[in-house]
Parts: structure tokens; C-alpha cells; sequence
């Protein structure tokens, strides 16, 4: 029987659970950092030495977390990057501009739980030497950031932050930084131009990458707010023990973000792969199942640039048998378990681990010119083709959506859509095309329906037209 | 190649039916109808698509075509035109269209009426049209002006309308 | 738009092979970047050593990389990585290579901007491939969805990189069936510079131009997305000293000069390789001009000097040129101030009947430090030979930082070096109006300055017994002159002028002098033979050579030893 | 330069210039500053902001104009935000921003930013406020509505005072 999960969200619906300090200390808090901070240097076997912020980062290492914003990178290899020789100072920011379209789980962190991404924080920021970071907050949340304001100040007056933390000499700021509607942030090196005060672009990698030219030209580490909370778990409970909970390599628990049509839209907090999408919609201790009367038409697994899945799907997946040996076996839509790798094996992402549910009611034409709307509207417009293409597709799609489709408008898209993904500076460019390629791949027959019924009304209007002027 | 010339019959060497082949053909012209003109008491009707003067059009909207690009001053063979083009003032009676020549001339005595001009407008703003004999009494006469060459050319309205389609375009979008 | 420099050959160190289009080609590892600092060496540069053009508008040699613009994606391959981090070879022993592609996608190319790819060893890079000239297509055919049909109306029609790789690379068709994006038209950006939204591809090089090279943080992108444009500050306008620079730099024409605006068609024009003769920098240029008109001029790349800017200043400072005032007469005066326009041939046999009876220690001469090193040289002559006092008018303005220097002649190291002026210019200036006031000098010479603006009265003019003026404009001088040449812009004649920094560097001739109006080393050779006996040589290379050889400070360079860039000589 | 700062606003923007090392950092957190104070962000407050951090207007001005939540136009005294993004339009946020507009006789085509006409209510169309779960939503100014139907946002509305 699947069910949740909760280790994040361990306390944040407890009844009576308050974002205060001394409420969240009162349920283990600040445990992990004490823990992490009184670490001593330990000699390994071979004799070398290890400083308490290499043995934070080998427990971050060895628990498999990957990155919960979307890429899914190793959060430990991200750290291992670091250029730490440089003698430039380095800098930590939270990536908290939750703006994928269908994601909503750091809200429930920042306005529930904000000291255990405090508390994350300080513990990561530690273990990289980290003396000023900041939480990059979307505009769109003004009650988080006053929230996480209240967090940081009491953190302060507790010593867990600011000069000598703990009495141990490590000094460590925070301050929140706050956006203002622009879903590009949400990329790493747009957000750090974004903190530099200037229009979100984002940087070209090469030469640009945060972990040796970040903010300021100085190292720097984007973590996601549930990736940084998951850094506190990890040192409570030891990387190894983290690393039991979900599956090999997609270890430890992620929040869905569910919404759409489903009886119960909300967050769950499951172990990775652990639960299929089908459990996730349909399962009373999730979505609890598709409105009355509805069937399934698709999803959208990762957030609304993940490419769409459509019910009945099925994919080829290696799995192993009862001998261990790899072997290929077909799965449907419904009984792919929801981790990152079975998803780009799927063909798409678990991205931010949102899902959004569609149901027969859905016309897939007027869902994707809403998502590519979206993205027209977000493409900082940097570079070319994501510049132009992504309105380009907004364009011919609200062409669509108001009568004057044509037949071959499916293949206009295909068309537009290939002429971005890959060729921009950042993954935004995939974020735009995607949905087109994969709504139109997977849905052709209703583009080319609606494009064919659309010319043959234009065509009877236009007849109608002549034969009126004729009389 | 050699080419063998065959020596005459001595039925052509007699050369009379030769004659009478000649004057039978004389002969049945007395009896058509006359094609010679009493020019210039009387004048050819030229036929459609004839190339004859250059001259400059103004859309149905009486606004003259040329945008002074001076593709046609490039390509004319015998450098029978010449376009001052407006310099940098800034006239705002012509909205989108921005330019038109200051000054567009065309010297008629070089003219060899080749129509690449025409050819070569990006504007369809030149059109060779039905004038074939232009006569002057001095060199400066047979430059045609500005004013001349739009007198003479008159309005020619076209299907496509890219100025007026680019500033109904901005206007929609101001309004969307 | 100004041609980008050809990187000046550098001995490399270490080198990288990387093979291009099929051939193995080594490239030094590091070239150096915008600044000259040494960086890896990119793809772009790569394939520019080697003669392969990669196309680009971001992109330019002088500015910090943007890579923006994606029209330099190429397709690359990468050595193969085996597990052991070591390449995977083939069987001839080769390293095997792997193809970028799209992760999710492996059908499609994962493309490499080239302008801030650094090479690696044994990549492959493919400036021609399907998949290479695929993404081109794409990203011009991007550029041309929202981009007006203007090239009719568009001075930059012509010289756009737009319509350039239109031809050669894009596609005849677009499938764009939407309705355009309108930006703001005619925008008054600033005194000089007028700006196209619609047809700015936001390559964002003026706009690091203007921040990074002209430090004035003036340009900035407004709005967003699709609807992104350029523009300064509303209510401030974008007037720093080189804003004309960035509608060199713009690939496209949605930045135009005002002054050109309208004028004339680029392929009309001629175009003449100068100097700018505003200041001492001696700003590398060329002259566009169409049937004796001068229409503009434009910076020509050189590293030594000017990189690939001027000023605003120097560069509209060529209208003087074709004004009503200029001189176009040979005139001679008598002593009613009657004046009489003669040829050539008799101005110069008077002449030099009327100075052949000078005394020597008699004569002044006052030429211009704007005079070419040639005619320097010739007065040189001249001065020798009466034992004249010389000097040059000085001329002093305001100078910045950047390129703008405060000596305003183009010669004055020249004029230094031939001779005819000191170390302080204009120091000998007193000295000559004493000499006139207390009769010692009887006989002055001017060439190519207007006596009376430095200080020499009409009183003090009068007491001479000869007053030769040669000038380009008229003037009060002129007016007085006994004998008056015209004389010739340094646009309608050869020479060659001696920069601040002691660069020899030669002006080619652009337009036809005026009237009779001629190149004045001509007639002034003519002046040296009748006076002198002396026979300097009769053609303007001849005559460089001659005075190289002579003067210590050439070293004996030659003419041809100029060549479009010039050469350092010690000053 | 007509600027009225309030010394409390003046020392809170002082405090927000040290969170960074370098000032023009502060831009964005001075804009939303200036913005609350002054309901949306002027030409003037542009070129203050600028002075402050010692920049050039338009590397303000360029900010203003990426980011949307910055206004350059005042708005009414309740901005109300109704989301557009698909889990909301799929939850009906299309007819909500259409009867939100209606009831304060505003044109519901028009998803741009619009003010009734007392001035005491703005509404604007926006991309997704990172509430999905709850579809559709609002943000009535700072204040952030779930499961937005009709009538419960005629009664936001309607006990804004």
C-alpha cells in the first residue's frame, strides 16, 4: 500500500506546529546543525586528515541526493565542483523562486517549516565555507519573505547565525533577496544576475559556471530549498541511512506537487520512486482519483516544460529479474514509479515533481497555448531563438485557439519548436519546445482536426462571403 | 564545313518567273489595306506590354512609390538616371514609408528604354510606359524631373501593400 | 560595419590540434581576447587563423563576448572519454570521436557557439556540415520572422550582415504566417545616432561598446522577451563622443548616423584609405565618397592606433572640405590691391622672380603642422636655402582619455622632425613679429594658416614687402597676400603624417581638388626648382624617400614601408 | 528631483545596501522598497535609486522593465492578481479574471494590468503564483486567496475596505 513519506514535511501539518524557532527546536531542530558543527578533524585510514566540512560533504556524497529543482544533479558532485583554491570568497544562495508552473513545494516549507531550510542552509553553508549566502524568494511570495526575515533574526539571536555561530569562530550571513516575476530566475546563472541587480540573462557555460564564476565572478553553489532541507536530514540521520530511503540512486524523499483534475490536488511527500504515477493520482492517500465521470488523457510529470505523457503510454524500461540481470519489459504510463530516472527513461523529467493531471474535458490546443503563452511571456530574451521562437509558437497557438488554424500548423510547430531546443544559453530554450514537440508529437490527430475543421469553416465562410457580395 | 553550292537549273537561270514571283507579290498589296502611318499626323497605337519611357507612379493614395533606393540608378546601362536621395530630415507627412527621392531624374536622351529599372524596382514605383518619342529643343529639356516623371506616370495601384499592411499591423498590436 | 582586425600574428608556445572541416590543423592554445589579456583559444578564432569564416553578430574581436546572437553555432565532435578517463581510440589508433548531440535527442545536433568555445585537443569542428548550416538556418530564419522589409529605405543595405548571411546561408522561404512584433521606429537616440527597434537584432554590441570601451553605461535594454529593444534612458540621450562607433559596430541597420542618414547608398561610394586629421591621434579611416563628394567617414582597424574607433568629432569634421569658401584661384595682387587670376604656370615663374631677389635671414616662413611630411620638407628646402626663420601654428583643444589628444594638428611631430618647428610649437611666432615690426623681415610665407589669428595685425602685414599665402580656405590673410596659391585638402591629394606617438602613416587621395586648386607638394616642388636650382624628386613617393633619407629621425624608411598601417619611427 | 523619503524608508534602504557587497545588488530589494511606499515605481524614484547605489538611470530603468511586478503607472488601492497558468486555467481562472472584471466594470479581454475606475481596484492577469494544488488563485496585494470561486471573490472584493 503506498503512502507518504513525510520526512520534510515531518511536522509541517502538525496541528499546532508554528514557523517559530522555538517550536521547531521543541521537535529536533537545530539538532543537525549542533551536530554538524562540533564535528572534529578525523584521520582516514590512509592516513590523510579531514576537516568537518569534508566529512559534512562526504555524508552529502554518500546519501545520493540529487537536486530538487529540476536538473536532478548530484548535490554532492554539484559542491565537489567548487572551486575552492581560488582565494575569492564563496558564496551559497537558496534557489527559492518556485515558478515552474504546477510546483508548489517549497511554499509549504518557507510558510510551515522555514528554520529547517534555515537550518540547512547554515549546515551547507558550513560545510563549503560559505560566509554570506542568500535566499532568492520569487516577488510573488512576500509573506515567505517576511517569514524567513522572522526565521533569519531569530537564528541570529539563538547564535545558530551571524558572527562566531556557536561559539566556534564561523561567521555566516543570510539575507533574503527578493525577486520580481520573472520565471528565469529560476536558472541558476540568470538568478545570480538577477542578484547582481541586473536583468536576468543567463550566463554561457563556458566560461560562466556558478561553481568557479558565480555571483560576482566568485564560486558560487545554487541549491534548491528542498535540497538544502534535505542537507539537515542527511546529517541527522548519516548519508548512508538517507541513502536507504527511496530507491538506488534516486534516494531519499521528494515533494509532488499535484494539481489539475484530480479529486485531491496538494503536496504528498513520498520516497523516491516508490509510489507510480498511477498511485499518485488515483491512490485515496493521494489525488484519490480523476473527477466523476472523467477519464485520463495525459499528464505533464515535472512541472509544465516536462514533456507530456499521454494515458495509455507505454515505454520500454530496463528492469531487473529475479536472476539481476537487466532486462527490458514494458510499462504503462500508470505504473511508471515516480523517480528521475524512470522519467527520462519515459522520454521526459520529473523536473520540479510536479504533475499536472488532464482529463478528457481538456482541449490539449487551448492547454498548450496556455503553457507556451507562459513561456513567451518568461523568455528573458537573451538569445535568438528562444527570443523569437517562443512567441513565435505563442502566436501560432492563439491563431489556433481563435479559429484560423491551418492543417499543417502541426508540422509549423514541430518546426518552430526543433529550431530552439539546444541552441540557447540556457535550458529555457528546452522548457519552451518541449511542451510544443511533445503535445503535438503525441496528440497530432487533434492539432490536425482542429486545423482541418477551422480552414473548412474558413473556407465555407469565404464561400459565403461570395456568394452574399455576389447577390 | 565546306558548303557545296549547288550550280543553277536552267530554269533559274532564265530569272523571269523569279519576276513574276516578285511582282505577284507587289501586285496583291495594291489591294490590301495600307499599314504605313502618315507619322506624326498619324499616330501608332502601341500594343499592351510595350516598353517605351520610364516613368514614376504614385499608389492609390497619391503617394510617390519611390523610397529612393536607388537600385535602378545602379542598373541602368547608360546612367540615364540620377536620384538625390532626402538626406536625414525627418519628414513625418510620410509615416511609415519614411523616404521618397528629394529629386529623381532621368535623362531621356541616354534612356535605351531597356527596363531594368522597372525590373529591378523593389517598390514597383517605375514603369516603362506607352511614350516612345520624346523630343526636346535643348539637352536640359530632355531631363525629366520629379514632377515630370510622376505627371507622366500617373497612378498605378498594386495588390500588395506593405506600408499600408505594416502600419495597420502596429496598430493592432498598440490596441491588443 | 567596421571591418574586424586580423589578429597580428603571435609566435605560440604551445598549440592545440583540432581538425577543421576534415583537416588537421594546429592553432596556438591561448590568442588574445577583447583587452589583448591571453585566453583560451576559441573556436571562432580557431577557424579564423586557419581562413574559415564562421558567421556571427555578437560577436566582435574588440568587445567582451556576449553569445547572444547563437548565429555561430557549429556542429563539434569530442574525443571519446572511456571509463578510465583516457579517449577511446580507434582501430588505426586515432581517437574515436563523438558527435555532439542532444542528450534526449540524439537525431539532432548539439551545436557549440564558436565564439566562447574554447578548442580542444583533437576536436573536430565542422564550419560546413548539414547539421551545421541547419542551425544557421534556424537561427536566421528566427532573426527574419520579426525583422521589417525596410532593406529598400535601410542605409545600411549594402553592408548588412543580415542580408549577407541571408544569402549565403539562409533560406529563400520562412513559414512565418503570424503577424509581426512593432517596436518603436525613428527613435532620436541621441544628437548623432538614430535608432530602428525593429530592425536591431539585440546583438548588444553597442551596448557594450558604449559601457566597456567608451565607459559611458549609457544603452540598456528595455521590456522583455520578443518585445525587447534598445534604448537609452528616457529623458537622456546617448551623446558621449563615440556613439557613431556603434553604428559601425551595428551588424544590422537599426543603428544609423544621423549625418549619413538619407544621403547616399553604400555601394555607391568609393572608398579611400585616410587619416583624420582632427588631432594627433591620426585615427586610421576611410573615406566614402561618391563623384568628388565626400559622404562619410568611417574607422579602418588599426591596432596600433585606434583599434577600431574614432571620435564623433573627427569623424563629421569633413564638411569643411566641399565649402563655398574654399580657394580656387590663382591670385596675384599689385600694390593697389588689385588682383589679377593668373595660371600656374605664371604664379609660380613670378614667384620665384620676385624671392629670387630675397636677401637671405629675410624671409619667415610660417607653415602648418596639417601639411604633409612631403611638403614639410619642400618648405624645409626653401627655408635652407633663404635661411629662414620658421615655425608652425600651434592648436590646442580639449583631449580625453581615450583617443582625443589635445594637439589639434595631425603633423606636429612631423613638422618637429622635418625641422620647421620645435619642441614648443609657435615659439618662434614672437620672434618673427618683432623681426617684421623692426624691418629685418621683409618677405613671409604662409602655408596653410591664417596669419592674422595669431596675433599678425594688418599694421604688421603692411610693413612687409612680400606676403605669399597658400591656403585651403579663404581668409583675412588671403585677402592680403601678394601672391595667393589654393591649396588642397589632405582628401584630394597623397602624403603622409607623423601621429602623437611618432607613427609615419600615409593618407591616400579620396576627391578631386576644387577649381585650380592642387596637390600643393606639386607646385611647391615647382617653387623649389625655380628659387633653389635644387631638383627634389618629382613623384610623392620619391619625394618621402628623399626626406627619409635626409632626416635622421625617419631612419631612412621607405614609402613602401608604410604600408595602410604605418610604421613607428623614434620621435 | 522631487522625492519625499521618509527618514524610517531612507534607513531601511541604508540597512538593505549592506546585506551586499556590492551595491548595485540592492536594485531590485530598493525598487520593491520604493514601490510599497509609493504604489508603484516613478521616474523619479528610478533616478534615486540610481544615485544611491551610484548607477546610471537606465540600469535601474532596465530592471523595471524585465521584471513585471514593478509598475511604472500607479495602480488602485488593491491589486488583485488572478493566475493564468495552466493548473489554474484549468480550474477555471479564465472565467474568474473575466468575472473580476466585469463586477469592477473593467475590459475582461484585456489581461494587461487595469484600474477601476474609483481607482480603488487594479486587476491583472499573471503567469503562475506557485499555488497549483489550489487552483484557481488570487493575490488580493499581499494577501494570497486559495480555491478562488465566484462568489469568494466577490466577497474578497467585497470586504476590501
Amino acid at each position: 500500500m503506498p503512502k507518504e513519506f513525510r520526512l520534510i514535511l515531518k511536522n509541517a501539518d502538525k496541528p499546532g506546529y508554528t514557523p517559530d524557532i522555538d517550536c521547531y527546536m521543541a521537535n529536533g531542530g537545530y539538532e543537525a546543525l549542533k551536530k554538524s558543527i562540533a564535528l572534529k578533524a578525523k584521520e582516514t585510514d590512509d592516513g590523510k586528515t579531514k576537516t568537518p566540512q569534508e566529512q559534512i560533504r562526504d555524508e552529502v556524497m554518500s546519501s545520493g541526493l540529487r537536486g530538487r529543482g529540476g536538473a536532478g544533479f548530484s548535490c554532492g558532485l554539484k559542491w565537489s565542483f567548487v572551486d575552492r583554491r581560488s582565494g575569492k570568497p564563496i558564496y551559497m544562495i537558496c534557489n527559492a523562486d518556485e515558478s515552474e508552473p504546477g510546483t508548489f513545494k517549497d511554499r509549504q516549507i518557507i510558510h510551515k517549516d522555514p528554520h529547517q531550510l534555515v537550518e540547512g542552509m547554515i549546515i551547507s553553508a558550513f560545510a563549503n565555507d560559505v560566509h554570506l549566502a542568500y535566499i532568492y524568494i520569487r516577488g510573488e511570495f512576500p509573506e515567505g519573505a517576511r517569514i524567513l526575515n522572522k526565521a533569519l533574526d531569530e537564528a541570529r539571536e539563538k547564535g545558530f547565525l551571524g558572527k562566531d555561530v556557536l561559539g566556534t569562530g564561523y561567521d555566516l550571513e543570510i539575507h533574503v533577496h527578493r525577486g520580481a516575476g520573472a520565471y528565469i530566475c529560476g536558472e541558476e546563472t540568470g538568478l545570480i544576475e538577477s542578484l547582481e541587480g541586473k536583468r536576468a540573462y543567463p550566463r554561457i557555460k563556458p566560461p560562466y559556471f556558478p561553481a568557479v564564476l558565480g555571483l560576482y565572478m566568485c564560486p558560487t553553489i545554487v541549491n534548491n530549498v528542498e535540497t538544502l532541507c534535505a542537507v539537515g536530514h542527511i546529517m541527522n540521520m548519516g548519508g548512508s541511512e538517507y541513502a536507504k530511503l527511496g530507491t538506488p540512486r534516486n534516494t531519499g524523499t521528494r515533494i509532488v506537487s499535484l494539481s489539475g483534475m484530480v479529486k485531491k490536488p496538494g503536496y504528498y511527500e513520498i520516497e523516491v520512486g516508490k509510489a507510480t504515477i498511477g498511485e499518485l493520482i488515483f491512490d485515496d492517500a493521494f489525488g484519490g482519483g480523476l473527477l466523476e465521470g472523467r477519464t485520463l488523457k495525459a499528464i505533464i510529470p515535472g512541472g509544465s516544460s516536462a514533456k507530456v505523457l499521454k494515458a495509455g503510454e507505454k515505454f520500454q524500461m530496463k528492469r531487473p529479474n529475479k536472476d539481476g540481470e537487466l532486462e527490458s519489459v514494458e510499462v504503462d504510463l500508470l505504473d511508471l514509479p515516480y523517480d528521475f530516472d524512470s522519467l527520462m527513461a519515459a522520454g521526459t523529467m520529473s523536473g520540479s515533481s510536479a504533475i499536472i493531471v488532464m482529463d478528457d474535458s481538456v482541449d490539449i490546443v487551448e492547454a498548450l497555448a496556455n503553457v507556451s503563452a507562459f513561456y513567451a511571456h518568461e523568455s528573458c530574451g537573451q538569445c535568438t531563438p528562444c527570443r523569437e521562437g517562443s512567441l513565435w509558437m505563442s502566436k501560432a497557438l492563439n491563431r489556433m485557439t481563435s479559429g484560423k488554424g491551418r492543417k499543417e500548423d502541426a508540422d509549423y510547430l514541430t518546426h518552430i519548436a526543433t529550431n530552439i531546443q539546444g541552441r540557447t544559453i540556457c535550458a529555457f530554450g528546452e522548457a519552451c519546445s518541449w511542451p510544443v514537440l511533445s503535445f503535438v508529437k503525441k496528440f497530432k490527430d487533434e492539432f490536425e482536426a482542429r486545423g482541418a475543421a477551422d480552414e473548412a469553416a474558413q473556407l465555407e465562410s469565404n464561400q459565403k462571403g461570395a456568394v452574399n457580395s455576389a447577390n | 564545313m565546306i558548303i557545296k553550292r549547288n550550280p543553277l537549273t536552267w530554269f533559274e537561270k532564265l530569272y523571269i518567273p523569279a519576276l513574276i514571283g516578285g511582282f505577284k507579290v507587289t501586285l496583291s498589296h495594291f489591294f490590301k489595306k495600307k499599314v504605313t502611318m502618315q507619322y506624326p499626323e498619324e499616330k501608332w497605337t502601341v500594343p499592351e506590354g510595350y516598353r517605351g519611357a520610364p516613368y514614376l507612379v504614385k499608389d492609390e493614395k497619391d503617394r510617390t512609390k519611390c523610397v529612393s533606393c536607388q537600385l535602378c540608378e545602379f542598373v541602368c546601362p547608360p546612367k540615364a538616371i540620377k536620384i538625390t536621395p532626402p538626406g536625414p530630415e525627418v519628414n513625418a507627412e510620410r509615416g511609415n514609408i519614411e523616404k521618397e527621392p528629394e529629386q529623381f531624374e532621368i535623362n531621356m536622351l541616354r534612356c535605351i528604354f531597356c527596363g531594368y529599372c522597372q525590373e529591378v524596382c523593389p517598390e514597383e514605383a517605375i514603369f516603362l510606359q506607352k511614350d516612345y518619342s520624346l523630343t526636346g529643343e535643348s539637352r536640359e529639356e530632355m531631363i525629366y524631373d520629379k514632377t515630370t516623371l510622376l505627371e507622366l506616370g500617373g497612378v498605378k495601384e498594386s495588390n500588395i501593400k506593405k506600408w499600408d499592411k505594416k502600419a495597420a499591423d502596429a496598430k493592432a498590436q498598440q490596441s491588443h | 560595419m567596421a571591418n574586424e582586425t586580423t589578429k597580428a600574428e603571435i609566435k605560440p608556445v604551445e598549440t592545440v590540434t583540432v581538425k577543421v572541416d576534415g583537416s588537421r590543423v594546429e592553432v596556438p592554445k591561448t590568442t588574445p581576447d577583447w583587452q589583448g589579456n591571453p585566453i583560451p583559444t576559441t573556436i571562432l578564432q580557431a577557424c579564423k587563423m586557419v581562413g574559415k569564416e564562421i558567421p556571427h553578430y555578437c560577436y566582435h574581436p574588440k568587445l567582451p563576448v556576449a553569445g547572444n546572437c547563437r548565429m555561430c553555432l557549429v556542429e563539434v565532435g569530442m574525443p571519446a572519454m572511456g571509463r578510465d578517463r583516457k579517449p577511446i581510440l580507434n582501430q588505426d589508433g586515432t581517437p574515436k570521436i563523438q558527435k555532439g548531440v542532444l542528450p534526449y535527442d540524439p537525431s539532432l545536433p548539439r551545436g557549440a557557439i564558436a565564439c566562447a568555445t574554447p578548442v580542444a585537443p583533437n576536436m573536430e569542428i565542422h564550419t560546413d556540415s548539414d547539421n551545421t548550416k541547419m542551425m544557421r538556418e534556424g537561427i536566421l530564419e528566427s532573426l527574419l520572422i520579426n525583422h521589417p522589409l525596410d532593406c529598400t529605405i535601410c542605409d545600411q543595405a549594402g553592408e548588412c550582415k543580415l542580408q549577407e548571411y541571408s544569402m549565403e546561408h539562409g533560406q529563400a522561404k520562412s513559414q512565418f504566417v503570424e503577424t509581426k512584433v512593432s517596436k518603436p521606429k525613428q527613435v532620436d537616440l541621441g544628437p548623432r545616432i538614430m535608432l530602428d527597434d525593429e530592425r536591431c537584432v539585440l546583438c548588444t554590441r553597442c551596448i557594450r561598446f558604449t559601457r566597456d570601451v567608451a565607459h559611458d553605461d549609457a544603452l540598456g535594454i528595455v521590456n522583455r522577451g520578443s518585445y525587447n529593444t534598445i534604448a537609452a534612458y528616457p529623458g537622456s540621450k546617448f551623446d558621449n563622443n563615440y556613439t557613431l562607433n556603434t553604428v559601425d559596430l551595428c551588424p544590422v541597420g537599426a543603428l544609423t548616423s544621423k549625418d549619413f542618414r538619407f544621403q547616399m547608398r553604400v555601394w555607391f561610394m568609393k572608398e579611400t584609405e585616410s587619416i583624420c586629421t582632427s588631432c594627433s591621434t591620426g585615427c586610421n579611416i576611410k573615406v566614402g565618397s561618391r563623384e568628388n563628394k565626400v559622404y562619410r567617414y568611417e574607422p579602418r582597424d588599426n591596432d596600433a592606433v585606434n583599434a577600431s574607433w574614432m571620435c564623433d568629432e573627427g569623424r563629421l569634421n569633413y564638411k569643411w572640405v566641399h565649402r563655398e569658401d574654399r580657394l580656387k584661384e590663382c591670385l596675384i595682387r599689385n600694390h593697389n590691391s588689385e588682383s589679377r587670376s593668373v595660371e600656374w604656370v605664371t604664379i609660380i615663374q613670378e614667384l620665384s622672380e620676385r624671392l629670387s631677389k630675397c636677401e637671405k635671414g629675410s624671409v619667415a616662413i610660417l607653415a602648418s603642422a596639417r601639411a604633409s611630411n612631403e611638403e614639410l620638407y619642400l618648405i624645409k628646402l626653401l627655408a635652407d636655402h633663404f635661411e629662414a626663420i620658421t615655425d608652425c601654428v600651434p592648436r590646442k583643444g580639449e583631449g580625453d582619455d581615450f583617443l582625443v589628444q589635445s594637439d589639434k594638428n595631425p603633423n606636429s611631430n612631423g613638422a618637429r622632425a622635418i625641422g620647421i618647428a620645435f619642441s614648443e610649437m609657435g615659439i618662434q611666432i614672437p620672434e618673427i613679429d618683432e623681426g617684421i615690426s623692426e624691418g629685418r623681415i621683409k618677405t613671409l610665407l604662409s602655408f596653410g594658416e591664417n596669419i592674422t589669428r595669431v596675433g599678425m595685425n594688418d599694421e604688421l602685414l603692411a610693413k612687409l614687402d612680400l606676403l605669399v599665402v597658400s591656403d585651403i580656405l579663404g581668409s583675412h590673410a588671403a585677402d592680403k597676400a601678394d601672391f595667393l596659391l589654393p591649396g588642397c585638402a589632405h582628401l584630394e591629394k597623397r602624403g603622409s603624417f607623423v601621429n602623437e606617438k611618432g607613427r609615419v602613416q600615409k593618407f591616400m587621395k579620396a576627391v578631386e581638388a576644387p577649381g585650380k586648386a592642387r596637390p600643393d607638394w606639386e607646385w611647391l616642388r615647382e617653387l623649389v626648382v625655380h628659387v633653389t636650382n635644387e631638383k627634389p624628386a618629382d613623384t610623392l613617393p620619391g619625394l618621402f624617400n628623399e626626406m627619409s633619407a635626409n632626416n635622421a629621425a625617419f631612419g631612412g624608411i621607405q614609402w613602401k614601408d608604410l604600408g595602410s598601417l604605418g610604421t613607428d619611427i623614434k620621435i | 528631483m522631487s522625492l519625499n523619503i521618509p527618514q524610517k524608508l531612507e534607513s531601511e534602504i541604508e540597512e538593505l545596501i549592506t546585506h551586499y557587497p556590492e551595491k548595485r545588488s540592492a536594485s531590485m530589494m530598493l525598487l520593491h522598497a520604493l514601490q510599497e511606499h509609493f504604489g508603484y515605481v516613478s521616474k523619479e524614484s528610478i533616478e534615486w535609486i540610481a544615485k544611491k547605489l551610484e548607477l546610471k538611470p537606465i540600469n535601474v530603468h532596465e530592471l523595471v522593465t524585465f521584471y513585471p511586478m514593478f509598475r511604472q503607472e500607479p495602480a488602485g488601492k488593491y491589486v488583485v492578481k488572478v493566475c493564468r497558468t495552466l493548473s489554474c486555467a484549468l480550474g477555471g481562472s479564465g472565467k474568474l479574471h473575466k468575472h473580476v472584471c466585469s463586477k469592477l466594470g473593467l475590459d475582461a479581454e484585456n489581461h494587461g494590468l487595469q484600474t477601476s475606475e474609483d481607482g480603488k481596484f487594479s486587476v491583472e492577469f499573471v503567469e503562475c503564483l506557485a499555488s497549483c494544488g489550489t487552483a484557481p488563485v488570487i493575490m488580493c496585494n499581499n494577501e494570497f486567496h486559495e480555491g478562488v470561486s465566484q462568489e469568494k471573490a466577490d466577497t474578497i472584493i467585497n470586504q476590501c475596505p
